[in-house]
Formats: structure tokens, C-alpha cells, sequence
């Protein structure tokens, strides 16, 4: 079966660490991703800020381009994409009148039916079932594993077992080799869409999510979501200001964490691109005994 | 001056609740129609919707159904099978080009004397701008007697 | 050849002034069938009812009409007149010419015609009228309880105490129910064991009441006076014949780590066990599920130890079937318990507890010996926080009712708090405080007041644990919707009252109804609160909804009264207002086809199965007949039945019709 | 970017978003979870379910207030609040419907102004390119909210560390975007 995949702005922009290592996991695991072609922007927080019809037709679009290139499964990494995407894909199959509208938008018809699969979706899926073969190190860290809010909400959408508690990211790191805390920031909100437009919003939220972490002994933080990354990693100087202290906690994307117990290299992770440095993951590592 | 026309309209109600709103009526000496008459049943669960048929068959003009409010049936849930009945009916009737119009289904309480009363206005009301209901009178009910009494109970 | 007797009465000048009464009973004398007729000015007065039986002597009456009032006034009397003039009482009818046509309209042709109808109406019902005979069923004067509650304990004694004998069946090993856990109780504040157990005592002692603990009820038929039960003793593997109660077993017992469900997992039990200090009866059962004697087939300890030789691994569970009369329902409630709040960590957190294992921590005999300590540590909270509405009122978790009591307990658990930790501070986070019972706002008050609780207006959010702290996030809805963040050292969450696991099944096994949320349904919300639709079964306690005890109370008494009621005479005779399945000679036996239609409508389970055999035996054919004694007569099965088999006594298929026919063909 | 915000039916505020959104304030029993849980309930004019009490009362004064408040533009639509509400009540849908509302009637507070002009800039960005560009995404939202000296110690690093691509990444037929946002305007006006 040919798995779609649909990278998102992000994954092709300031997160491309993000689509690189997942790839690079899954040809290690000699699993196949192919790009969705001529897909467009999912709109983000900004197109349902602002209109609600453009917020179901920019999604539409890529859905039926899916479509019509043949794929039954996507996979869509970043959180924002998902929960755009996959919320039109509930309007639309739900309302026939919507989704005639949104046809007429974007001239393309559309079944609505494809299989959207997030990054824990796609990693218990494909890489679960043969990753024992590929796992070579163990993450020999406290990490803590942070979901966000746009796995866990709303909850028509949530792709997450326990919305308040979940284990999905938990499940993989243990896989990784790494001892995931419990923690209580899990799903809260990271300021997520104010990253550029108040960053003292995303610095107080932020701030609090690594200030937890840091408190119960977490020596990495992971995320699934290139929103997350840039709020936690890149908003340093703020968040430090913030807190009137300085915390050196690395964020790491779960298929860089997943792919350095691979043993696959750091570089070719894209480790290197990140704000916070991430070398005390990387010299955490011990080779797993057999 | 025309004569007004004066149908004969045919109530069935329950013993419980309408029964005893329309004996409240009269206890409060609430004036109304006088082309209402009543047949009474235990429960609007008891009614046979043939005797309907029975009724327009026999030169009733229209037809009132009236019982305990949903929740409120002296037997818990007489009128619930009532009402399901009378949609399946309905649906029957309106398909077999049947002016459903003349029959009027409501909920009247022991303790709506004045609803009752304006039920009987209003529906005598409507019957009479309707005019006579002869259509039916000339049918032979006993097929159609035997296709809706399977479909309502199916 | 029927000869019918028409009486019209005037009422004074009720009917008369509207209503051409001479003209009406002229014209009715010449309806067919009619024998004679007359009219008289108080039909209902004693020489009205002399003239009616007068006639039917003289006349040879066969039937009567009376045209008069509504028959919800006087259809008793006449029926009685017709009886003594010798003729059954059902070949009565009243036309009602007052209620729905004297008082209602003015006096016109119009008028005089509508009563002249209803008259031929009921002449014509009462060509086809049956004789009749009222049902009469016997009684068995012994009422069956269900749970051993409160609810049950007071209901069983009450009817224990009028004289009549009682069976109780109690799931558990021990009666008590729920009362039996709490510590003090409000309104009051007074201990619970201590007004409890000499009840609990009382049960086990009475000589009119046999006690089955460690028992369920199987299987009921039958109907009202006549009910045939199964009981499933489970098998206590313990001979309580022999048994003193002496506890040296479950001292012995070495599987000790069993969770203590008395004390709601806040300490361990032994697998041979009596589950409190006051349990009536004070004598163990083994819990086979936890013994190593059962699990691993080894151990034996308490059967070697046992000074009376009562321990008997072997036995198995027996049935018992007995004949009651009436049975009263008081199977109590459940709270709905973790997992149920993944937001507060219910379940996660040792220091989010409920209701009930606050009641274990404030009572005297409970693990902390009234302590209030934490699960976590044993430490004596600083702080603590009440949530109430935890679950209820909570349409998105499922339940959207108030569980009635909570806000009451929750005051309750403060001030026990507050007397305890005079310098602690106790915290309710509330959306309303409903509090209308007897003296039970004073009671809420007094907690705000004299003890110093802050009632706060929010419903609270998230609860998370950090550095040992639960961090309560609410807010004060009064105070421009602020957040208030809380770092409490124990969280007691007013968990909503539930039914219990097995109502459904138990509502099943009785035939009585129950709501969405599988409490037991009163026949009517207010004038038939402790009774059900299934005529002799009636509720008590908060198996039918969430209720304190005095509620509780009030409800096991009037049901008891009910029963007793019912016992107060030998036999009930009822209308015999019900429906029949017809009978034809063999081979056919009936029209009656057995699609069971009409008994998935009957609202009592009035429907039963009947198969017809042969001679030898063989099956014929399946139909259904009416248990008499649980049909009501609303008649809903008639109208199912497609080959009008079943009919319904007084309203039948053929008085309908003629009805119907009669009134519109003058 | 106001040409494609849609024309609401007259009636009420409350009307007017309970047709659009579906969602019936009546429900909310104002126990204020909803606010206890926000993330930014601190920083509020106006708390969540404060403004839904201002939706079920329609006294005088009320819609403006809630139009021109300044938390309709901070929620951030992390649904907290939806998802724990015991009436269900969407609130993110009420809010994103009150923001709309409120461009529309030119009532946007003046401290959202950063915001909203994020969220415009975005928007242009994916009609120019079908995809977001990151680097003239930065350009032109500077531009609108005149707050230049943000971020811009930022940029170049990210440039170097190959997170900001410098041309836009384009959709092929970039014309197609273009035409989309042009009949949703169309059809949004009817
Ligand atoms: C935390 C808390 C605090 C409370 N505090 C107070 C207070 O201070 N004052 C007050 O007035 N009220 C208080 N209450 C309410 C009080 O507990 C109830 O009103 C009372 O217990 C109801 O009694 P019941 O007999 O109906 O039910 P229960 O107490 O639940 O008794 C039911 C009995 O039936 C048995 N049973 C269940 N199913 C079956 C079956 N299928 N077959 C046989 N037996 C069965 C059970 O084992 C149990 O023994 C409190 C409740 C809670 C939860
Ligand atoms: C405005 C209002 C609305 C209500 N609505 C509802 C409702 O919707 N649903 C509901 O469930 N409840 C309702 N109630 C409550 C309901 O009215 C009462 O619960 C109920 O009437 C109580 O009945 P009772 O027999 O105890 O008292 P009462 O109705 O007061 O009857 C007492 C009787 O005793 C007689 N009496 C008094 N003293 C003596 C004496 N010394 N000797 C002889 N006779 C005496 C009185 O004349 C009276 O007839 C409402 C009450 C009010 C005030
Ligand atoms: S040791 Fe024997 S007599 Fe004593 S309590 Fe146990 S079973 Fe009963
Ligand atoms: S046989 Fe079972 S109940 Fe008896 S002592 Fe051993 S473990 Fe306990
Ligand atoms: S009794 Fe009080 S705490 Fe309990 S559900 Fe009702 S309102 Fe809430
Ligand atoms: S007195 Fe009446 S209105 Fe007031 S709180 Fe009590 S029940 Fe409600
Ligand atoms: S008359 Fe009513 S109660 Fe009696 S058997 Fe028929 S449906 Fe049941
Ligand atoms: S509906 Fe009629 S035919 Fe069917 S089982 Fe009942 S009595 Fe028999
Ligand atoms: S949580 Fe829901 S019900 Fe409560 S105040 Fe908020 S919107 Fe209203
Ligand atoms: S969606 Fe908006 S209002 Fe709701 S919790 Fe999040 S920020 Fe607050």
C-alpha cells in the first residue's frame, strides 16, 4: 500500500528536522512516505481565526488531491495539520451540504474517506511491528513526553486514548530506551499560534511546561508537533526572562529521539538545528545489551 | 341565511386523562360545540385505529384522539404505543391520498377542562370549513383494514 | 332477546333545564331492544335507585342504562342497585348526559339530540355486555425485602412488627448497607453504628423475620399475593449453624493482603472474613476468590483451627423457593468510582479520595481510628478541598442529575474536618448548594459560619499533583470569574450516586421498570412514589434515586405500609376489567397465532407464554393467556393483535364497535 | 483581507452565532470551568464564560462589550475548555465566530491589532503561495504590525540553521489558491 505523507508548512520551513528524521527512521525500517504532490497550506489557526469556509476549503484541497492520487492512508505529522485536517474531514463526511459547498470552493470532488494517520498513529503501525531489529541504543534519560493540545483537542478529533493522561509519546520512548516522567503539563496549552504575535503569551505558557519538566527531573523534553518545538526551543530568551532563570532542557522532535536509538546519526537528524543544544542527548546513549 | 353545516365528529379518548378533562369541562360549565361526542377507553393504548375507519365508514365527519400527555399514561406507556401506531397510520392514510386532517390527535389532562373545550371549537371548527367527508364513506374498508393493521403492528 | 331498562334522570334541574328529558326517554323507549324507559328527577337518590331495581323486577330487565352523570361519579352505585335486583352488576352502563352535554351546552334541539345519542350508544354496548365476576386472588401474608439496608431493615421491621413474617435477602455477608460505613450523619451529626446497629440486631432477632445473608434472588413469577421466588444461597463455605462467631479463623487466616471493601480499600481483610466489628450475622464467609484453599488448593488452616468443626470447603450454592405475598425493593446505590475524572486524577493520585472513604477516615472504627489522615503518608492535612458535583450534573460524562445528597455530606465532611483540625483550612468548591430539607440550609450555614469553611462558586477544572501538593485549579465564579489555584494537601471529591452494577438485571428479574440510568421507576412521580407498575412490588431507599436516610426512612415505612396493606385482608378482589385469549376446541385450542406482539407491548408482563399439547404430550402449537392477576385492562394488547384474539373484558372489540356504530347511525 | 469575512443574517449576536455555530448558550450552567481551565483566564478583559453569560443576557451594552474585547483575540483555541465543559458547550467555535464578528463590525480592541494582523499576513501568504513563507510571512506581518525589531535577531539564525527558506516554496498552480479565496469571498457575500 503507498502511504501518503503531507509535510505541512512547517515541516518544509523552520521544522524540517521534523520531516527529515521521520524519514530517516522510516528507510531504516525500509517503510516508504510519499508526498502528497501540489499539496497546499492547511490554513492553521489563522484561516478559522478569520473565516470558517476557507478553513474547511484549504484542508479540502489536499484531501482530495490525496484522494485523487490514490492513497488510502496520510500521514500527517505535525499536530496543527492533523487536527485541521482531520477536524474538515468530520464536517465535511458529516454534512453533505457542507460538503458540496467546499466542492464548489475548490473544484474538486471529494469522498472524505481517507485514513489520516498522526505520527503515533504511523509509528505503532509501520515501525512497532519491526523496529526491535533496528534499536540499538537506549536513550539512558528522564525524558518528558509533551502532547500539546491539538492531539488531545476537541474531542471529536482527539487522536490520543486518555485526553488528560496520555501514553501514546510515553509508549515510544520506552521503546527508545528512555524512562518518561509523570508529569502534569502533558496537554496543556503551549501559546501554540502567538509565536510570532505575542510572544509574552507563549513565553508565560511555555515558561510553566518546562519549568514542570525541569522540576521533576526531566533531562529532555519531546514533542510531536513543530509548533510545540519552535514555542519550547527557539522562545529561550523570553521564556528565561520570564522565569528569571535559565533551563537548558532539549527539545527533541519523538522521531529524533526514536531515530537516535536507531543509531542513526545526529546530523542526519537535524539535531544540530536546534536552538537548545542537544548534546547531552546525544552522549546519553549506551548501546543496548542484548 | 344557508344552513351552517354541522359534522359529527367522533372522539376517542382515554378514561384517565381526557376522559375526565372533559368531565372537568362540564364541572366548570365551559361552554363548547355540541357535534363532539365521546367514546370511552381505558386507554388511548386500547384503541384500534379500524374503529376509525369504522367511524368515517359509518358517516363521521372527523375524528378526535385524545389521551394522557407522553409520560403521564396511567399505564406507563399505553399512549406511547398509541402515538407509534398512530404514526405508522398517518403515514398509511397520507400515501393512500386520505385527508388526515380530519382527525386530530392530542393530549388533554384530567385537569384541562378548557383545553378540551377548545379542542372541540377548533376541530369543529375545521371539520365544517372542510364540508361533509363522503369520500370515504362509498369504500369497502376490509382490504385496506388488512394492509394497515399489518403495517402498524409489523 | 335482550331487554334493555332506560333511566334519564334530571338532576334536579342539572340536565333538565338544557335537555329535553321527556323527549329523550320517549324516543329511547323505542330504541330496539329497549324495554322500557322512564325519566325521574334524582336518579341516584334512594328512591331513584328503588325505581331502578323495581323495574328491573317487574320488567325482566336483562341490561340497564342509566343517563345521568359521569360514571366516575355514580357507575359504583347503579352497579350495586343492579345487583340487588338480581341481575349481574356489568350489565350496567351510564350515559353521560351531564359532565359532556347538560353543562356544557345551551338548551337546544341540538342538545337533546347529543343525549339521545350517547343513550343509544350505551344501549347498544350494553346488547353485548358479559357477565362479569371481580377477580378474586388470595393472599400469601409473607413479604419478601431485597437488601439489607436501611432502607430494608426499616421496612422489614415494620412489617415485622404488624405481625406478618419477613424475608430478607442481602447480597453481602452482612446487613447494613451503606448507613453501616458512614460516620456521623447529618443533619445531626449523630453516630451512625451507634442508631444503626441495635437495628441491624433487631432484624437478626425477630421472630417474624428470616434473615438470608450472602443470598440473591434468582427468579420471581407470579403476581400481586402470589409470588414464587428463587433465592441463591451462595455457598459461605462456613456452617453458621455451627459457627459461633469466636473469629479465631480469620485471626489464623494467612491470606491477609485482601483489600477492605467495609473500609473502601483503605486496609486489608483476611479471605475468611466478617466484613465490620457490628456485622449482623457476626459470622464469617469465605471469600473463595482470594482463599489459597480454593485458588491453590492448599492451606486448610481455618478448618483445622475451627473449634466447632463449621468450616465445610465442599458445599456449594443452594436454592431456595419461597411463596411471598409482596416484595419490597432496597437494593441502595453505588458512587461512581475512579477512572471517572482522568482531569482530577481520581484514581491516580492517592490524596483524591471520595465520599465514602472520607466517611471510612472520620469514622471511629475506621483504618485511621478517625483520624483524618491522607492515604498517601498518614499526614493530618492542612488543607483540604472538597469538590462537589463531581459527576453529576455532568452531561458530558453521561450523568445529567444531581445526586441530591452530596451537597449535604460535603458540609458534613468539612465541619468533621474543621472539628478536627481546628487551625486547618477546608475548602467547597460548589455550582449550588442544595440544602432544602428539614434544618439542612441551618446545617450548611453553620459550617460557613461557625466552623469557618470557604465556599467557593466554581467548578473545578484540573487537579495535578506536584511536590507532594495537589494543585487544584478552580475559579470564583462570584468574583468576576477569577481563578483561584489551591495547593491542597487532600482532595475529597462528592463522586455521583449511581445505580448499582446489577440494577438492570435485578429490574429485569422482578419485571419492574427502571430509567435511563437504571434507577428503579415509581409508578407515579407523586401519588405513587413507593409503588411500581408490577401491582405488590414496591421500592424503598435510594434504589430508586439518590436519597438520605431520613428520606430513606420515610420511603421503607410507607412501602412496608403498603404491604401491609395488602395483608390486611385474605384476599384482593380486583375489576375484572382484563384481557382474555380466546379459546376454541382442539385442535386449534385458539385463534391466537403466538407472535407474542401483545406481550412485547404489555406494560406488566401480563403476557405469558402457553403451549398446547396433546394427549400424549406433543407440542401443538404456542400461544399466549393473561396472568388475571397482573393485567390492569388498559387494553394495549387488544389493538396489537392482528387476528383479534386477545380481547379486553368491558371494552371488547364487539362493544366498541357497536359504539361506534350507534352513535353515528341514528 | 475583509473581503472574505462572511455577512452574518440580521438577528442578534446570540442568534446570529448560535445559527453559524450550533452551539445554544442556555446550556451553559455558568459553573465556570471553562475560565478555571483557560490558560489565559489571567489575562482576559472578559472571562469565557462570562461572555457566554453576556450572550444568554443580551442586556444593553453587552455585544459591544463582548466585540470589542480583547479576549476574544487571545484565546488561542486550545478547546481546554470545550473539553472539560459539563455542558459541552464549544466555546472555541463561539469565540472564533466573535472574532469574525467583530472585524466585520470594525470592533477589533486595539490591543489585538498584533494578532489579528498575524493571522492576515498568514492568510496572504498561502493566497500568494499556497504554502506558507516563512520568511515573507515575517516581512509582511512586521510590515502590519509595525513591530520591526521583533524577532529579527532570530531570523538570521534560523536562516543559517536552514529553518526559514528564503523563496517561497510554491504550489504548482499557484493560480488555483488564488481562485478559492476568490469564490469563497464571492460565495460568502450572497
Ligand atoms: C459519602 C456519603 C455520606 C452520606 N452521609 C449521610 C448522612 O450524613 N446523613 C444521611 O441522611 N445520609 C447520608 N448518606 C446517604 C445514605 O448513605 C443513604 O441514604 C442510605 O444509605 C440509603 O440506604 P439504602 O438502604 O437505600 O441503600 P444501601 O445503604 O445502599 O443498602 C442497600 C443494601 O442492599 C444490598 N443489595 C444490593 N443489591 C442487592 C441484591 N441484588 N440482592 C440483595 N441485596 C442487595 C446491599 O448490599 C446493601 O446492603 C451518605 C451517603 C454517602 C455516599
Ligand atoms: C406556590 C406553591 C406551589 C407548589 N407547587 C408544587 C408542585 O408543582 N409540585 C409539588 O409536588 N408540590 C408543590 N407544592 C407543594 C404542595 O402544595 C405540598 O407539598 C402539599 O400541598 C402538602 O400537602 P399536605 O397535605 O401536607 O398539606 P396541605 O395541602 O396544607 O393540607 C392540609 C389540610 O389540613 C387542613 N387543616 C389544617 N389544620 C387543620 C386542623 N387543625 N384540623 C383539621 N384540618 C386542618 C387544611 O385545611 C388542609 O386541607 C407547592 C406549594 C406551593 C406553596
Ligand atoms: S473459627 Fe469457626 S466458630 Fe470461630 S468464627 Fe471461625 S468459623 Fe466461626
Ligand atoms: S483455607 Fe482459605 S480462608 Fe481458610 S485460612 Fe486458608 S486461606 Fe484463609
Ligand atoms: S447534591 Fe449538591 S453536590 Fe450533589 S450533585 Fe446535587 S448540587 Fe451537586
Ligand atoms: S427556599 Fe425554596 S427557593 Fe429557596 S433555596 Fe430552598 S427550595 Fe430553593
Ligand atoms: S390489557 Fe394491558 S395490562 Fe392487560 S394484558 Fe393487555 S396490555 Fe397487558
Ligand atoms: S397478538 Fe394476538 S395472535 Fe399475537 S400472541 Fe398476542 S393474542 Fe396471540
Ligand atoms: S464550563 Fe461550560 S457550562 Fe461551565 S461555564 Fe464554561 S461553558 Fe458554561
Ligand atoms: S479555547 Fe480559548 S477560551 Fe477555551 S481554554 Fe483555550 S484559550 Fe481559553
Amino acid at each position: 500500500m503507498r502511504i501518503g505523507f503531507y509535510p505541512g508548512c512547517s515541516l518544509e520551513g523552520s521544522s524540517k528536522e521534523y520531516s527529515d528524521s521521520l524519514f530517516a527512521v522510516a528507510e531504516k525500517c525500509g517503510i516508504m512516505l510519499e508526498e502528497i504532490k501540489d499539496w497546499s497550506c492547511c490554513g492553521a489557526s489563522a484561516a478559522h481565526n478569520l473565516n470558517h469556509d476557507l478553513a474547511l476549503a484549504l484542508p479540502a484541497r489536499t484531501l482530495a488531491l490525496a484522494e485523487k492520487q490514490g492513497f488510502e492512508e496520510v500521514v500527517i505529522p505535525c499536530a496543527a495539520c492533523y487536527s485541521r485536517i482531520a477536524g474538515t474531514k468530520q464536517e465535511i463526511s458529516n454534512n453533505v451540504a457542507t460538503r458540496k459547498k467546499i466542492e464548489r470552493y475548490i473544484d474538486l470532488t471529494l469522498e472524505a474517506d481517507i485514513k489520516i494517520l498522526t505520527v503515533f498513529e504511523f509509528l505503532q503501525k509501520y515501525i512497532f511491528p519491526v523496529a526491535d531489529g533496528h534499536i540499538v541504543n537506549k536513550l539512558n534519560q528522564k525524558t518528558a513526553c509533551y502532547y500539546g493540545c491539538l492531539y488531545s483537542r476537541p474531542k471529536e478529533t482527539a487522536a490520543l486514548e486518555q485526553i488528560e493522561n496520555p501514553m501514546e509519546m510515553d509508549k515510544v520512548m520506552v521503546k527508545a530506551g528512555a524512562t518518561p516522567i509523570d508529569w502534569a503539563f502533558k496537554t496543556e496549552c503551549c501559546g501554540a499560534g502567538f509565536t510570532m504575535s505575542r510572544t509574552d503569551i507563549v513565553a508565560k505558557l511555555s515558561g510553566k511546561i518546562i519549568e514542570d519538566a525541569a522540576d521533576r527531573g526531566a533531562e529532555s523534553i519531546i514533542v510531536a508537533c513543530p509548533m510545540c518545538h519552535v514555542n519550547l526551543d527557539m522562545r529561550r530568551p523570553e521564556i528565561k526572562k520570564q522565569l528569571n532563570k535559565e533551563i537548558n532542557l532539549p527539545v527533541l522532535f519523538i522521531t529524533q529521539a526514536l531515530g537516535l536509538s536507531m543509531g542513526i546519526p545526529a546530523d542526519q537528524l537535524g539535531l544540530n538545528k536546534h536552538y537548545v543544544p542537544t548534546d547531552k542527548v546525544v552522549t546519553c546513549i549506551v548501546k543496548k545489551e542484548a | 341565511m344557508s344552513e351552517q353545516f354541522e359534522p359529527k365528529i367522533v372522539a376517542f379518548v382515554c378514561n384517565w386523562c381526557t376522559y375526565a378533562g372533559a368531565d372537568l369541562a362540564g364541572t366548570s360549565r365551559t361552554k363548547y360545540a355540541t357535534n363532539v361526542s365521546i367514546i370511552r377507553f381505558p386507554c388511548t393504548g386500547r384503541i384500534d385505529f379500524m374503529l376509525l375507519m369504522k367511524a368515517f365508514e359509518n358517516g363521521a365527519d372527523g375524528i378526535i384522539v385524545s389521551g394522557c400527555h407522553p409520560n403521564d399514561c396511567h399505564y406507563t406507556s399505553g399512549n406511547f404505543h398509541a402515538r407509534r401506531r398512530w404514526i405508522v397510520f398517518r403515514s398509511l392514510l397520507d400515501f393512500m391520498g386520505f385527508d388526515t386532517d380530519r382527525i386530530t390527535f392530542s393530549w388533554v389532562s384530567a385537569a384541562e377542562g378548557a383545553k378540551w373545550a377548545g379542542l372541540v371549537d377548533e376541530t369543529t371548527q375545521r371539520i365544517r370549513e372542510k364540508g361533509a367527508f363522503t369520500d370515504f364513506k362509498k369504500l369497502d374498508c376490509s382490504t385496506f383494514e388488512k394492509i394497515s393493521h399489518d403495517a402498524i403492528t409489523e | 332477546m335482550a331487554r334493555i331498562g332506560v333511566f334519564i334522570c334530571h338532576c334536579g334541574e342539572n340536565i333538565s333545564a338544557t335537555v329535553d328529558v321527556a323527549k329523550v326517554a320517549e324516543k329511547a323507549g323505542k330504541l330496539s331492544g329497549v324495554a322500557y324507559s322512564v325519566d325521574y328527577k334524582y336518579m341516584c337518590s334512594d328512591p331513584g335507585q328503588t325505581l331502578i331495581i323495581d323495574a328491573i323486577k317487574e320488567h325482566k330487565l336483562t341490561g340497564i342504562v342509566v343517563a345521568s352523570c359521569s360514571p366516575r361519579m355514580h357507575e359504583g352505585t347503579f352497579r350495586k342497585a343492579a345487583e340487588k335486583a338480581g341481575i349481574n352488576p356489568y350489565f350496567c352502563e351510564m350515559a353521560n348526559i351531564r359532565e359532556q352535554v347538560s353543562w356544557v351546552h345551551p338548551k337546544s334541539d341540538a342538545t337533546t339530540q347529543k343525549a339521545l345519542d350517547i343513550v343509544r350508544t350505551m344501549v347498544e354496548k350494553v346488547k353485548k355486555n358479559t357477565a362479569l365476576t371481580p377477580i378474586k386472588v388470595p393472599i400469601t401474608k409473607t413479604a419478601l425485602v431485597i437488601g439489607g439496608g436501611i432502607a430494608g431493615i426499616q421496612a422489614a421491621l415494620d412489617i415485622a412488627n404488624a405481625g406478618h413474617s419477613v424475608i430478607m435477602v442481602e447480597k453481602k455477608p452482612s446487613i447494613g448497607g451503606h448507613m453501616s460505613q458512614l460516620s456521623e450523619t447529618f443533619p445531626t451529626l449523630d453516630c451512625s453504628q451507634c442508631i444503626l446497629t441495635p437495628r441491624m440486631v433487631e432484624v437478626a432477632q425477630h421472630p417474624n423475620i428470616t434473615l438470608y445473608t450472602y443470598a440473591e434472588v434468582e427468579k420471581v413469577t407470579g403476581f400481586v399475593g402470589n409470588f414464587e421466588v428463587t433465592i441463591r444461597m451462595k455457598a459461605k463455605s462456613v456452617d453458621h449453624s455451627k459457627c459461633t462467631g469466636c473469629g479465631t479463623c480469620w485471626q489464623k487466616c494467612p491470606s491477609k493482603k485482601i483489600p477492605d471493601e467495609f473500609n473502601e480499600g483503605m486496609g486489608f481483610r483476611t479471605a475468611i472474613y466478617s466484613p465490620f466489628p457490628q456485622a449482623v450475622p457476626n459470622k464469617p464467609v469465605i471469600d473463595r476468590d482470594h482463599c489459597n484453599y480454593f485458588q491453590k488448593g492448599k492451606c486448610g488452616v481455618c478448618q483445622k483451627i475451627c473449634p466447632a468443626g463449621a468450616i465445610d470447603y465442599e458445599v456449594q450454592d443452594e436454592f431456595l423457593d419461597v411463596k411471598v405475598g409482596a416484595i419490597i425493593t432496597a437494593t441502595g446505590f453505588d458512587l461512581k468510582h475512579a477512572d471517572f475524572f482522568p482531569e482530577y486524577g481520581y484514581g491516580q493520585f492517592k490524596d483524591v479520595i471520595d465520599g465514602m472513604m472520607f466517611e471510612r477516615l472520620a469514622s471511629a472504627s475506621g483504618p485511621t481510628a478517625g483520624e483524618i489522615r491522607r492515604p498517601s503518608d498518614g499526614k493530618i492535612p492542612e488543607k483540604i478541598v472538597f469538590v462537589a458535583c463531581a459527576g453529576s450534573r455532568d452531561k458530558a460524562k453521561g450523568i445529567e442529575y444531581c445526586s441530591k445528597i452530596c451537597c449535604m455530606y460535603t458540609a458534613k465532611h468539612a465541619m468533621l474536618y474543621k472539628h478536627k483540625k481546628h487551625d486547618g483550612d477546608a475548602y467547597v468548591f460548589y455550582m449550588d448548594i442544595r440544602a432544602a430539607g428539614k434544618d439542612y440550609d441551618e446545617f450548611v450555614r453553620r459550617a460557613i459560619e461557625e466552623d469557618d469553611v470557604h465556599y467557593i462558586r466554581g467548578r473545578v477544572s484540573r487537579i495535578y499533583e506536584k511536590n507532594g501538593k495537589l494543585i487544584v485549579k478552580g475559579v470564583d465564579t462570584l468574583m468576576n470569574g477569577d481563578p483561584v489555584e489551591i495547593e491542597a494537601d487532600m482532595v475529597v471529591l462528592a463522586t455521583a450516586v449511581i445505580a448499582n452494577q446489577d440494577a438492570e438485571t435485578v429490574a429485569q428479574r422482578m419485571h419492574i421498570s427502571y430509567n435511563k440510568h437504571h434507577f428503579f421507576a415509581e409508578a407515579h412521580p407523586k401519588l405513587r412514589p413507593v409503588e411500581t407498575n408490577t401491582a405488590g412490588i414496591m421500592l424503598a431507599g435510594a434504589c430508586q434515586g439518590a436519597k438520605d436516610i431520613p428520606e430513606t426512612v420515610s420511603q421503607a415505612s410507607a412501602s412496608a405500609s403498603k404491604a401491609i396493606g395488602l395483608f390486611s385482608s385474605n384476599e384482593m378482589t380486583r375489576e375484572p376489567i382484563v384481557a382474555v385469549v380466546n379459546r376454541q376446541a382442539p385442535p386449534n385450542f385458539t385463534s391466537c397465532t403466538g407472535c407474542m406482539l401483545c406481550m412485547e407491548v404489555c406494560p406488566y408482563h401480563a403476557i405469558e407464554r402457553e403451549e398446547m399439547k396433546d394427549r400424549t404430550g406433543n407440542l401443538i402449537k404456542v400461544a399466549v393467556k393473561v396472568n388475571a392477576g397482573l393485567c390492569q385492562g388498559c387494553g394495549t394488547c387488544v389493538a396489537m393483535c392482528r387476528n383479534k384474539s386477545i380481547d379486553l373484558q368491558g371494552f371488547s372489540n364487539d362493544q366498541m364497535l357497536s359504539e361506534v356504530m350507534a352513535l353515528l347511525n341514528s | 483581507m475583509h473581503e472574505i469575512i462572511p455577512q452574518h443574517p440580521a438577528g442578534t449576536l446570540k442568534s446570529q452565532m448560535e445559527e453559524a455555530t450550533g452551539v445554544i448558550v442556555s446550556h451553559c450552567y455558568q459553573c465556570g470551568k471553562c475560565t478555571a481551565g483557560c490558560p489565559l483566564n489571567e489575562e482576559m478583559d472578559v472571562r469565557p464564560n462570562q461572555i457566554l453569560r453576556m450572550l444568554q443576557l443580551e442586556l444593553p451594552g453587552y455585544e459591544d462589550k463582548i466585540l470589542s474585547s480583547l479576549s476574544i483575540w487571545l484565546c488561542l483555541a486550545c478547546d481546554t475548555c470545550y473539553s472539560r465543559c459539563p455542558q459541552e458547550v464549544k466555546l472555541s467555535q463561539v469565540m472564533d465566530f466573535l472574532r469574525q464578528e467583530s472585524i466585520r463590525q470594525h470592533k477589533v480592541n486595539p490591543k489585538a491589532k498584533d494578532i489579528l494582523s498575524f493571522h492576515k499576513a498568514f492568510l496572504d501568504s498561502i493566497k500568494l503561495n499556497g504554502k506558507l513563507h516563512e520568511v515573507g510571512l515575517t516581512i509582511d506581518y512586521k510590515l502590519r504590525s509595525l513591530n520591526l525589531m521583533q524577532d529579527v535577531l532570530l531570523a538570521p539564525s534560523m536562516m543559517a540553521k536552514g529553518k526559514l527558506a528564503i523563496f517561497p516554496h510554491q504550489v504548482q498552480n499557484t493560480k488555483e489558491i488564488a481562485k478559492i479565496f476568490k469564490r469563497i469571498s464571492e460565495g460568502t457575500k450572497e
